[in-house]
């Protein structure tokens, strides 16, 4: 059985229900982990809590024809946080950018669907990223660009929030701000855990990679709005928000747990990256299939 | 464009830029907060609306620039070399380089004459660390007409470009509207004793030096690589082929720059006596421009020197 | 005639009062000016900027032995703004790591007096500057050095305002922040102005290099405190709270005027940096004097 | 410490911090987020108080360390060499290298085998950049052993030191306890033929593909020169001498590694045919290690089909 409106290539085309939406990115979830436990590699936490966020601007929110991934008008997207590329390219094989079955060729040599987003080799992907906290920048470009054009997309850029401590971040949201930049929406996937965290060690604890986001980001001059990362509903409320402009650039922070929807992997800093043998991946489908009430998983998925 | 007999390049490439945005509307000029020091200022007031203040952060400068170039716009960053290369570097690299976009990188105040700023504003590696990057076209245009040509060159390549640039004055070497091939170099003199090859600025210090060679009786052959990648290796082979001992010499370390570059061409294609010359493995300082290039080794006398020390040594 | 406390070989000793920090302060700005003239090269907007607290900070709040420039238990002092190098080594000067008449060297080859400061040069210079943006960073290696090793010195690091925008100080503000440096003091010459500045062209006019600098670095968790930079009451009263711990770093947000003493100079960006000429000079200094009090320039001084 | 046949250069690294700091108090390891990958979670389990996290901030984990550094710590900074060498090459140079402060910089997951993660985190041109910086030692070690004892001679040079490691496990070249000599290059197999010349865990492609060549009946000669810089000309002119024809190789791109240091060399002391091989000036991309050696031309067999090349062209 398929998840409704699910095409012959598996490619399910853009819908606005929400119910839609939580399916999507419960398969968005199931590509991934089925594509790293085939690839023998990848992240996973990452991705997993990126999931709800992705399926909402894929399937609702980004004006994109994916017949067409150069076309100018578009809407932008650049996933800043590029570990977790299987979740964009699980997306963009859903959104008809690319086969379904090609995630099988996730990380392999030569394939389309590299380790970190690279724009030069995927159709879809807007910036080359994995390098943390340097999508931001080219997002500024690209709004900065759009103003001097006169045209009239958007530009999103996803980011983690361990992300947000590098610099390079700070200087565009600076910048982002002078320019007025309304045309720039900055979600930032927190779920409170980067790769090695701060250690469990001395007086200090495990803390957040970054304390005061939303208070940061307003000091930075942008709007800030936030969210339930995996409210389907508040998700689309939110991002609704953020497109209606109001002088400055959005931030809006999702509050999200790492590894979403696995319960084994949620939180846990250990499956940021990490390969996943037969049996966790048959666990972690289950669970996933649990939450969609699909009586079955789509064909092919769990190859 | 009429040019002086000492032109500084910076002036050269601010009044270049107004030329090339009006022709060409895709051009913007992104700066580091320099521009008044890097005459990006002169284009400021000729296209304020494409002139983008991007405050002193030289790292969302590089990302800002990848985003423009992806829209057709066609950026040049402008900074001092030191930040450009340095600063950004992984930024280059990630979203400039590893797309190949089309970015233009215009590091001013390269080398040592800095104007007293001292060894951090100095840069000594910033040809070695661009010529390593993939897709790099990496120039060093000589003086004030060459610099207006390298641009237009530049400019119309379609990828990223780091165009090294001077300070201050420097004298004229070409006549105005010379033609700029991106990987060409230009002899500059015809000899049979040694090879001088050089590139820059320096270019001018180099040919004082084969006139003092002359005065001396010897045949310097000088060739100048205003591209340092992608190299002109035919070039240099002739060149080590004319006189069978070829002198490198730069405003730059001794390590991995043009030196670098000839060495792994000739080593390879032909084999032959080599003296790189140019700033020994370490860093400089602030002083007038005289006192340093004559405490770096770096005058035409110098250079002279090395070119005879050469010419001592035996060949195989 | 000397000023007060001024002894043979030109130096001032560390001295508590505040109408003798006023006069070492204007004793700072004459040399600056003096030196840069005789250069024929240097800053001039910056120095001028910093010359009061560089006074209260090294004749007043820094432990430290002019004659053990490495004493391991001296207060560290870090000059991110290394561009107004002048202003330091003058106070150096005065306070005795260096003859008032090395300032003479500035810039000249072979100096102990860079153009911008060089630790492995100048006696009493704790870090190496001059790339803004990087002070920071080795003040929070220095205040975290000092906890671990239990040391009861403080670091204090002067940063310009156009240097806020470099990505990397909010990297160590976040960094310090997290480590709970209360040994770590950042004072912000809150002048206003860059070098070239964002451009009075089109609709965005000539605006500050950095926003809301106390909103900021309150966001990033750091206690905030501001002063007039150039009221040496103030200065040395909110240097004195920053001071007593209260378990986070403290920013000092200094309001200050760039070129500050010099009515053509202030506020005028195009004296960032300039050579000065004769007569520039000449009026520099009428104005200094008169501001001074004294009632002729120090022997040498003028040369 | 005993080590197996194929052992991970990183592993190595956790255990020999650990090694270090128990005998020297003044060894902090400042980690850029990664520490579970670059295996400086060894030491953070053993040395809790002496790991500092520095989180996903690359600039200001050096600056930090220069910080330190003043206070007679001598701080490790541990993440991957893309990151290490490009995020923060111009706090390197101007509060590490320049005041030659007692920073190491340890680069984990360098070259192209880098656990599938592409171009990004691929450090192609490290050696060429970190080469050119005045005062920086660079250390390429072979193996477990090899990088036990550099890191050992690291620790005791008292200034700033590159390190390249690897992520995978390689095959043991050195016995355990060997001794590490900063700048002295190690002969690992005469012969009279040609010479390879090798750095890092290549090394042991190299030396595979030197027993390719025996098994045809060829006598190659093998140099490793786990320092890059400063680099044991000595033994560089040796090698060319023994043989009049050297094949550099390297999993670094040709230009300006290895290499470069190597034509440097010979073109002014001994002139010899030389051939660089390594990563032809493009970046990776994601896969196996093995898809990769393959795709890049980096296996023994493709380095011995270069020294066949090498010995097919003539000499000059
Ligand atoms: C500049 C840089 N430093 C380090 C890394 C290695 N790295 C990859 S993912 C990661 C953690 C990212 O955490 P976060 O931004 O919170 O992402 P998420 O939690 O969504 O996975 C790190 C340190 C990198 N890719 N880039
Ligand atoms: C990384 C870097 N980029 C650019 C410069 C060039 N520069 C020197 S001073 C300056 C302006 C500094 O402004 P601010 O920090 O406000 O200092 P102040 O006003 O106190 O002079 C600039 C852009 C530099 N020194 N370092
Ligand atoms: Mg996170
Ligand atoms: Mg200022």
């Amino acid at each position: 059985m398929r998840p409704a409106g699910r095409d012959a290539e598996g490619r399910v085309p853009a819908t606005p229900s929400i119910e839609e939406l939580r399916t999507i990115a419960r398969e968005i979830r199931r590509l991934v982990l089925t594509s790293v436990h085939h690839a023998g590699a990848g992240h996973l936490g990452g991705p997993l809590s990126a999931a709800d966020m992705l399926a909402a601007l894929y399937f609702h929110f980004l004006r994109l024809d994916p017949a067409r991934p150069d076309w100018p008008d578009r809407d932008h997207f650049i996933l800043s946080k590029g570990h977790s590329a299987i979740g964009l390219y699980a997306t963009l094989a859903l959104r008809g950018y690319v086969p379904v079955d090609e995630l099988r060729t996730f990380d392999a040599i030569g394939s389309r669907l590299q380790g970190h987003p690279d724009m030069t080799a995927t159709p879809g992907v807007d910036m080359s990223t994995g390098s943390l906290g340097q999508g931001l920048s080219p997002g500024v470009g690209m709004a900065i660009g759009a103003k001097l054009k006169g045209a009239s997309f958007r530009t999103w850029v996803m980011l983690g929030d361990g992300e947000m401590q590098e610099g390079q971040v700070w200087e565009a949201l600076e910048v982002a701000a002078r320019y007025r930049l309304d045309n720039l929406i900055a979600v930032i996937d927190h779920n409170r855990l980067p790769q090695y965290t701060w250690p469990d060690f001395g007086q200090r604890g495990r803390e957040f990679p970054v304390q005061n986001l939303a208070g940061k980001c307003a000091a930075f001059g942008w709007r800030v709005l936030a969210c339930d990362g995996h409210d389907m509903d508040a998700i689309v409320r939110t991002f609704d928000g953020a497109t209606r402009p109001d002088g400055r650039p959005t931030a809006v922070i999702a509050h999200t747990v790492k590894g979403k929807g696995v319960s084994f992997m949620e939180g846990a800093f250990a499956w940021h990256a990490k390969p996943l043998d037969d049996e966790a991946l048959t666990r972690a489908l289950e669970e996933i299939d649990a939450q969609t009430g699909l009586s079955a998983p789509p064909a092919g998925a769990s190859r | 464009m009429t040019v002086p007999t000492m032109i500084a390049q910076r002036e050269v490439f601010g009044r270049t830029l107004v030329e090339l945005a009006d022709a060409d509307p895709r051009l913007l000029v992104l700066d580091g907060d320099l521009a008044n020091s890097t005459k990006a200022d002169i284009f400021a007031e000729a296209h304020p609306d494409r002139f983008l203040a991007m405050g002193i952060a030289e790292q969302n400068m590089a990302g800002v620039a990848a985003g423009l170039a992806t829209l057709g716009f066609v950026p040049w960053i402008s900074t001092f070399a030191a930040f450009a290369v340095k600063r950004d570097l992984d930024q280059v690299r990630v979203v400039i380089a590893q797309p190949s976009l089309n970015v233009k990188i215009a590091g001013a105040y390269s080398g040592l004459l800095t104007g007293f700023t001292g060894k951090t504003h100095q840069s000594v590696e910033d040809i070695a660390v661009m010529r390593a990057m993939p897709n790099m076209v990496v120039l060093a245009p000589a003086d004030g007409p060459e610099t207006h040509a390298a641009m237009v060159a530049a400019h119309a390549h379609g990828g990223p470009v780091y165009l090294r640039l001077a300070r201050d004055p420097s004298p004229r070497i070409f006549d105005d509207g010379l033609a700029f091939v991106i990987g060409r170099g230009i002899v500059l003199r015809e000899g049979r004793d040694i090879a001088i090859i050089s590139t820059g600025v320096h270019t001018a210090r180099a040919a004082e030096a084969c006139d003092l060679l002359a005065a001396d009786g010897l045949r310097p052959y000088h060739l100048h690589l205003p591209t340092i990648k992608p190299l002109d290796e035919d070039a240099v082979v002739r060149a080590a082929e004319r006189t069978g001992a070829v002198l490198v010499t730069e405003e730059h370390t001794v390590i991995g720059g043009l030196g670098g570059a000839v060495a792994e061409a000739l080593g390879q294609r032909r084999p032959t006596l080599l003296r790189l010359h140019g700033i020994r493995d370490v860093f400089g300082e602030s002083g007038p421009n005289d006192a340093i290039l004559a405490k770096y080794g770096l005058t035409p006398r110098h250079i002279a020197e090395e070119a005879r020390l050469l010419l001592g040594q035996p060949r195989p």
